[in-house]
C-alpha cells in the first residue's frame, strides 16, 4: 500500500506524448526516471510533490474510514482501543503534516508562483529539489511508525503521555514530524526570497495575484513557526530517550509548558493550511465572474494580519487544561480579533460575484463549496473561542467538526478546485466538464452529513477519540459513517477522472477559462523555462473589462 | 571565481541579494528555534527561581566568561575574514577564517571540559557516577543547560567544519564567492549571538 | 430546536441552563453573519449567470465605507458575547467558601472520589443536589479531564498539581461522566456516573457507604506507620518543625521568601522536601516521592491540616 | 567597512561583558536578570549591525531580523500571562482557607 517516496510507475503510465505542445512542454524532453528524481524544474518538483502526498492522503484516508465504520456501534467491534488509538493517531499526523500543510503550497504554489510572478523558477532550485527529498525522507520514518505497530499518542503527543507512559514507537512518529518541519522551512525560504527577488520587471506588489500574497503570508509562517515546532518534538524525543524532565511533572517540569510551545507552532499551522486556499479561492472568485476582486487591498492586508495575529491566539486551545484563567482571558479577545480577516476575505468574495457574469464550473462550483464550508467553520471556530462554551464542548466531537470545516470543507475543497482549475494548464488535458460538477457537489453533499452530525454530537457531550460511546449517540454516528462513504466516493471521482484525462482528454487550449493572470499566457503545458522572455507587466491583476466577457462575443 | 550566474536570476546582483536574503531569512528560523528554548527555560523558572539560581552558581563561571570572550574574538576574525574576500585580499581572508575555526575549536573543547566536569559532579541528569540533585528545580536547570548548550555546541561544530572548509579552499584557486563567504559570516555571527543570550541566563542567573 | 431531533442534553445546573442560551444566542448570530453570505452566493450566482442579458453596468470594485461596517459590525457583536462569556468563566472559576470539599484522584482509567467524611467511590460521583461542591483534583500519571456535560463544565487533572472543579447541581438524576483528555488505552471507557441525590437520600447514601474513616484519621494511622513522629512529634523543634498549627501559618524559607503553608506547600514538603527548605532547618528530610502516592499524600495533608492547635492563627 | 570599526565594536563587545560579570556579583537580587538581558541585547544588537552589516543592509532584510524578534517577545509575554498570572488565579493553586478539604 505504501507507495510514498518510490516513484509510483503506475500512476506516471503519462500517455504517449500524442501532441506536440506537451512533446515541446517540461512533460517533454528527458522523461526516465532519473530525470524525474534530479529535476531542478518547479513544475516537475510541484508533480512529484502531487504523487507524494495523493499517496499519503490514501494511507490516512484508509485510517479515516476505519474510524468511521468503528464508530457505527456503541461497542468496540471492528477496532479494539489500541487498534482505535493507533488508527487516529496515524490519520492525525498524516492528514496535518504530510497532506494538508504540503498540499497546496508545495504542489500549486511550486508550480504557480514562478508562472504568476514571470521567473523561471524558483530563487533556489536545487533547495527546492532537496525539500522534497526530506519530505519524502521524514515520510519513510511515518511508514516506519506505521509497520512497526504505529503510535497511540494522537497527533497532538501530549506529555507525560507521550514522553513516558505511551509505549507505541513514539520516537519514529517524533522523527518524521521533525524532519518534515525543515521541509517545510526549506520551502518557506524558496518562497520569500523568490516573491521578493525574481518578480518581473513591472510586477509590484499592487499587481500580485492574491494567489502570491497568501503564499507569502503562508512561507512567513512556515519559516517563523515550524522551528519552535521541531525543538519542541526533539524535547520530548529527550525526555523519552535520556529521561529528561522538562515536561514531565514527577522530575519538576511542567506538561502545560509543552502544550504552549506546541500550540504556539499548531495554530498558526492551520493558518498555514487555510491561507493558501484563501489564495487558491481568490483567484477562483474573480475567474468564475469575469470580474475584478471586490476590495483587492483589503483582501491582501487581511492576508499578512492573519499571518501575524495567527501567532498570538494559541492559548484559545488551552482554557480548561489548568492555564491561568486571566491568560485564557487574553487568549479569547485575541482570538476574537484574528476572525476578522477572515470575515473580510469571506465578504469580498461574495461581493465580487455582485454584477458579474458567472460561469458555474467545476473550479468555481468547488471555490463556492469552500466559501460555504469556510463560513461555517470559522463561525464556530469562533463560538468555541467563547471561554464559557468551550469549557462545555472542549475535547468533544464539536471540536472534531469545527476543525475539519475548516481543514477539510476549507482546504482539500480549495485543493480540489485549484486541481480542476490548473489541471489544464499543468497537463495540457481537459478534464470531463460534467463528472468534475457531480463530484463537486457529491464532495459537498456528503461532507455536510459526515461532519454536521458531529457539532450536534460534541454538544451532546460525545467526547473526541471514543471507541465505546453512550447508545444514544448511535443514530448520529451512523448518520456521518454514511456521509463518510458518500465523501470517500465523492473524493475517488476526481482520482479516476484526471487519470482518464491523461490519456484521454482532449488537449488544453491555452486559456480555458478566459482568466488572466501570467500563467494564462505560456502555453499549457507550459515549456521548460516557462517564458521565451521575461514578461513586462503593465495591467493591474484580475482586470476582466466587460468587453472581455465571451457572453457579449 | 565568481558566482556563476543561475538559471532563474535575471542578473547576478539580484542573485546576490536573493542568497544574503534566503540566509537571513533561514537565520531567523534558527533564532525562533533557539528562542522557544530560553523561552521555555524561563518558563519553568518561574516554578522555583531560588533552586535555579543555586544550581547556576555550580556552572563553572571562569570557562563559561572565557568562551564567551572566545567566540566574541571568533566573530571579530569572521567579520574580517568576510570584508578581506570581499575586497579580494584572499591570503588575510584565508588566515583570518582559519583563526576563527580554530577558536571554535577551543570554545568546543572548554565546552567539553566543564560538560566532563559537570559529569564528574553528577550534575548531568540520569548520566554520571551520582546524582547530586537537591530539588527538581535543579533538575530542571540542568536539564536545560544541557538542551540548550548541546544544541548551541552542534551549531558551534557545523560552523567550524564551515569555517575550515571556507578557509582550505581560500588557499586554492577555488576560491569560495564573496556572497557565500558573507553567509557562512551570517551564520557564525548568529551562533555567537545565541551564546551571548545563553551566558547570563544560564550562568549569571546566581 | 434540538429537542425536536429527540437529543436533550439535561440542564442539571443553572450554570449549564446559562450555557446553553448562549450557544442558541450565538448560533443565531452564526446565522445572521453566515445567512447573507451563502444566499447571496447562490442568488449572485444564478442571476448573473454566463449568458443571461442582465444589467451589469459599473460593477462597484471597492467600497471602503462598506468593507469597515461588516467588520466593525460582527465584531461588536461578537465582543457583547465575549464579555458575557468571560464573566461566566470567572464565576465558575471561583468557588463560594461553604463549599463542601470532595477530593478527587485520576489515575490511568479510573477515578476516585473521596467524600469530607471518609468515603470513597470509584467512577461515581454522589452529590447533594442544590449544594455548592468544589473538587480539588489531582492525577497519578498523565493528564485526564473530568467532564460531566449535564454541567457544562470539565477541567483538566494534571499530574503534580491540584486543580478545581466547583459547581451546584440542582436537578437529582444520574448523568454522563466521561475523561475528555487523552490519557492511554482505555480513554474511552474511564468514565462513569455523576448522580445527583435530594439530600435525604444523600444523606442515607452517606451512612450506608463504609466509611473508611475520614481522610484525617487515614491520614494519621498513616503519620504513626512512616514514624513521622520521630521527628516532627518530640518537643525539642532542632531537628524538624513543630505540626501543630503549622496549617495555614505562614512561613519563612531559607531563601528568605515567606509561604503560606497551604494545601500544595504541605504537598510539596512532603514529597520534595528540600525544594522549599525551612529556615533554620537542615534539609535532612527524605523525600517520599515514590514512596507514597497522591491519595496518601492527601491523608497526610489532611492529618496535619486536622493538628490545629491554634485556630486563630489561620488567616 | 574599516577596520578600525571592527576593533572597536570588538572592544565595545568584550567591554559589555565584562560588565554583565560584574553586575552578577551586585547585590541587588532580580534587577540582576534585568541587566543582563539588557546588556546581551545590546550586545546582540552590535553584532547585528555591525558584524552582520545590518547597518547598510535593505529595509528588507532588516525587517526579517526584527520580525523574528517580535514573534519572540510575543512568545515570552504571553508565555508570562499564564505562568505569571497563575498564581492568583484562584482555581489553578490552592490558597490556605478555601480551596483545603475542610473537617466539620
Amino acid at each position: 500500500m505504501s507507495r510514498a517516496g518510490m516513484h509510483d510507475a503506475a500512476r506516471e503510465d503519462l500517455a504517449p506524448l500524442r501532441t506536440e505542445a506537451e512533446a515541446a512542454s517540461y512533460l517533454g524532453g528527458d522523461t526516465s526516471l532519473k530525470a524525474w528524481l534530479t529535476t531542478t524544474d518547479h513544475k516537475r518538483i510541484a508533480i512529484l510533490y502531487l504523487i507524494t502526498i495523493t499517496c499519503f492522503f490514501a494511507i490516512a484516508a484508509v485510517a479515516a474510514a476505519l474510524i468511521r465504520l468503528e464508530l457505527l456501534t456503541p461497542q468496540a467491534d471492528l477496532l479494539s482501543a489500541e487498534g482505535y488509538n493507533r488508527a487516529f493517531t496515524i490519520h492525525g499526523i498524516i492528514m496535518v503534516w504530510f497532506f494538508l500543510i504540503p498540499s497546496i503550497p508545495n504542489v500549486f504554489g511550486n508550480f504557480l508562483i514562478p508562472l504568476m510572478i514571470g521567473a523561471r523558477d524558483l530563487a533556489f532550485p536545487r533547495l527546492n529539489l532537496a525539500s522534497w527529498y526530506i519530505f519524502v525522507f521524514g515520510g519513510l520514518f511515518t511508514l516506519a511508525a506505521i509497520v512497526f505497530g504505529g503510535v497511540d499518542t494522537g497527533w497532538t503527543f501530549y506529555t507525560p503521555l507521550s514522553s513516558t507512559y505511551a509505549n507505541g514507537n513514539v520516537v519514529l512518529a517524533l522523527a518524521a514530524v521533525f524532519i518534515a518541519g525543515w521541509s517545510s522551512i526549506l520551502t518557506g525560504v524558496n518562497f520569500i526570497v523568490t516573491i521578493h527577488k525574481l518578480r518581473a520587471p513591472g510586477m509590484t506588489w499592487g499587481r500580485l495575484p492574491l494567489f502570491v500574497w497568501t503564499h507569502y503570508a503562508t512561507a512567513l509562517i512556515l519559516v517563523l513557526a515550524t522551528p519552535v515546532l521541531t525543538v519542541t518534538l526533539l524535547l520530548v524525543a529527550a525526555e523519552r530517550i535520556f529521561g529528561l524532565g522538562i515536561f514531565n511533572p514527577a522530575l519538576g517540569g511542567d506538561p502545560l509548558l509543552f502544550q504552549h510551545l506546541f500550540w504556539f507552532y499548531s495554530h498558526p499551522a492551520v493558518y498555514i493550511m487555510v491561507l493558501p486556499a484563501m489564495g487558491v479561492v481568490s483567484e477562483l472568485v474573480p475567474a468564475a465572474a469575469h470580474k475584478k476582486l471586490f476590495g483587492y487591498w483589503f483582501v491582501a492586508y487581511s492576508t499578512l494580519a492573519i499571518a501575524f495575529l495567527g501567532f498570538l491566539v494559541w492559548g484559545h486551545h488551552m482554557f480548561v487544561s489548568g492555564e491561568s484563567m486571566y491568560a485564557s482571558t487574553i487568549f479569547s479577545f485575541l482570538s476574537l480579533i484574528v476572525a476578522v480577516p477572515s470575515a473580510i476575505k469571506v465578504y469580498n468574495w461574495t461581493a465580487t460575484l455582485y454584477k458579474g457574469s458567472i460561469a458555474l464550473n467545476a473550479p468555481f462550483l468547488f471555490a463556492m463549496g469552500f466559501i460555504g464550508l469556510f463560513v461555517m467553520g470559522g463561525l464556530t471556530g469562533l463560538m468555541l473561542a467563547l471561554l464559557a462554551i468551550d469549557v462545555h464542548v472542549h475535547d468533544t466531537y464539536f471540536v472534531v467538526a469545527h476543525f475539519h470545516y475548516i481543514m477539510v470543507g476549507g482546504a482539500v475543497t480549495a485543493f480540489l478546485g485549484a486541481a480542476h482549475f490548473w489541471w489544464p494548464k499543468m497537463f495540457g488535458r481537459m478534464y470531463n466538464e460534467v463528472w468534475g460538477r457531480i463530484s463537486a457537489v457529491l464532495i459537498f453533499v456528503g461532507f455536510n452529513v459526515t461532519f454536521f452530525p458531529q457539532f450536534l454530537l460534541g454538544y451532546m457531550g460525545m467526547p473526541r477519540r471514543y471507541h465505546v460511546y453512550p447508545p444514544e449517540f448511535q443514530t448520529l454516528h451512523d448518520i456521518s459513517t454514511a456521509g463518510a462513504g458518500l465523501l470517500g466516493l465523492g473524493y475517488l471521482l476526481p482520482l479516476i477522472y484526471f487519470l482518464y484525462s491523461f490519456r484521454h482528454g482532449e488537449p488544453a487550449p491555452v486559456n480555458p477559462w478566459d482568466a488572466t493572470g501570467l500563467e494564462w499566457t505560456v502555453p499549457s503545458p507550459p515549456p521548460e523555462h516557462n517564458f521565451e522572455e521575461t514578461p513586462i507587466v503593465l495591467r493591474d491583476p484580475y482586470d476582466y473589462p466587460l468587453s472581455h466577457d465571451s457572453s457579449l462575443r | 571565481m565568481t558566482l556563476a550566474r543561475h538559471e532563474p536570476f535575471p542578473d547576478i546582483a539580484r542573485q546576490r541579494e536573493a542568497d544574503r536574503f534566503g540566509m537571513v531569512v533561514f537565520l531567523a528560523s534558527e533564532a525562533m528555534l533557539f528562542g522557544a528554548v530560553v523561552m521555555g527555560l524561563f518558563a519553568l523558572r518561574t516554578f522555583e527561581p531560588a533552586a535555579f539560581a543555586a544550581t547556576s552558581q555550580r556552572l563553572n563561571l571562569v570557562a563559561g566568561s572565557v568562551n564567551t570572550a572566545v567566540l566574541l574574538t571568533s566573530s571579530l576574525l569572521v567579520a574580517i575574514g568576510a570584508e578581506a574576500r570581499a575586497s579580494d585580499r584572499a591570503a588575510l581572508a584565508k588566515w583570518m577564517l582559519a583563526a576563527a575555526a580554530a577558536l571554535g575549536l577551543v570554545f568546543l573543547v572548554i565546552k567539553g571540559s566543564e560538560y566532563v566536569q559537570e559529569y564528574g559532579e553528577g550534575l548531568m541528569p540520569g548520566v554520571g557516577p551520582r546524582q547530586d540533585f537537591a530539588t527538581p528545580g535543579a533538575r530542571m536547570f540542568m536539564d536545560g543547560y544541557f538542551i540548550a548548550t548541546g544544541l548551541h555546541a552542534l551549531h558551534v561544530t557545523i560552523g567550524v567544519v564551515m569555517l575550515a572548509g571556507c578557509a582550505w579552499r581560500l588557499r586554492g584557486d577555488d576560491p569560495p564567492s564573496i556572497v557565500g563567504v558573507g553567509n557562512i559570516g551570517l551564520y557564525w555571527h548568529l551562533v555567537d549571538i545565541v551564546w551571548v543570550f545563553l551566558f547570563p541566563i544560564l550562568y549569571l542567573s546566581r | 430546536m434540538l429537542k425536536l431531533l429527540g437529543l436533550d442534553l439535561p440542564e442539571a445546573s443553572a450554570h449549564a441552563a446559562h450555557v446553553d442560551t448562549l450557544i442558541g444566542a450565538f448560533t443565531v448570530l452564526i446565522l445572521l453573519l453566515a445567512g447573507p453570505v451563502i444566499v447571496l452566493m447562490f442568488a449572485f450566482g444564478i442571476r448573473y449567470r454566463r449568458g443571461k442579458q442582465v444589467n451589469r453596468e459599473h460593477a462597484p470594485n471597492r467600497n471602503v465605507a462598506l468593507e469597515v461596517s461588516w467588520t466593525i459590525v460582527p465584531f461588536l457583536l461578537i465582543l457583547g458575547f465575549f464579555i458575557v462569556s468571560a464573566k461566566m468563566f470567572f464565576t465558575i472559576h471561583e468557588p463560594p467558601a461553604d463549599a463542601m470539599s470532595i477530593s478527587v484522584v485520576a489515575k490511568q482509567w479510573m477515578w476516585k472520589f473521596q467524600h469530607p467524611e471518609g468515603q470513597a467511590e470509584i467512577d461515581t460521583l454522589h452529590v447533594p443536589v442544590g449544594q455548592a461542591i468544589k473538587l480539588t483534583m489531582t492525577s497519578q500519571d498523565v493528564i485526564h479531564s473530568l467532564y460531566i456535560p449535564a454541567l457544562r463544565l470539565k477541567q483538566d487533572v494534571l499530574p503534580g498539581r491540584y486543580t478545581q472543579l466547583w459547581f451546584t447541581a440542582d436537578r437529582p438524576g444520574t448523568y454522563h461522566l466521561f475523561c475528555a483528555e487523552f490519557c492511554g488505552l482505555d480513554h474511552a471507557t474511564m468514565g462513569g456516573s455523576f448522580v445527583v441525590l435530594p439530600p435525604a437520600a444523600y444523606a442515607r447514601w452517606l451512612a450506608a457507604q463504609a466509611s473508611g474513616g475520614s481522610l484525617a484519621t487515614a491520614g494519621g494511622a498513616l503519620y504513626r506507620r512512616l514514624g513521622c513522629g520521630a521527628c516532627h512529634g518530640s518537643d525539642d523543634t532542632a531537628r524538624a518543625p513543630r505540626l501543630t498549627g503549622l496549617y495555614g501559618s505562614t512561613v519563612t524559607l531559607a531563601g528568605g521568601q515567606r509561604v503560606v503553608a497551604d494545601d500544595q506547600y504541605l504537598h510539596d514538603a512532603i514529597l520534595d522536601p528540600n525544594a522549599q527548605e525551612t529556615a533554620g532547618y537542615k534539609p535532612i528530610m527524605p523525600t517520599y516521592r515514590g514512596v507514597i502516592g497522591e491519595e496518601e499524600a492527601m491523608q497526610l495533608v489532611a492529618y496535619i491540616r486536622s493538628l490545629k492547635s491554634v485556630p486563630e492563627e489561620r488567616r | 567597512m574599516p577596520l578600525g570599526r571592527l576593533l572597536f565594536t570588538w572592544v565595545a563587545l568584550l567591554v559589555l561583558l565584562s560588565l554583565t560579570i560584574a553586575s552578577s556579583f551586585l547585590p541587588i537580587g532580580e534587577w540582576r536578570q534585568v541587566i543582563n538581558f539588557a546588556i546581551a541585547i545590546a550586545k546582540a544588537a552590535l553584532i547585528l549591525w555591525i558584524f552582520m552589516k545590518m547597518r547598510d543592509e535593505a529595509a528588507l532584510v532588516q525587517l526579517a531580523v526584527i520580525v523574528a524578534a517580535v514573534l519572540l517577545l510575543v512568545l515570552g509575554g504571553l508565555l508570562a500571562a499564564d505562568y505569571g498570572l497563575r498564581g492568583p488565579s484562584p482555581y489553578v493553586s490552592i490558597d490556605a482557607n478555601t480551596a483545603a478539604p475542610h473537617f466539620p
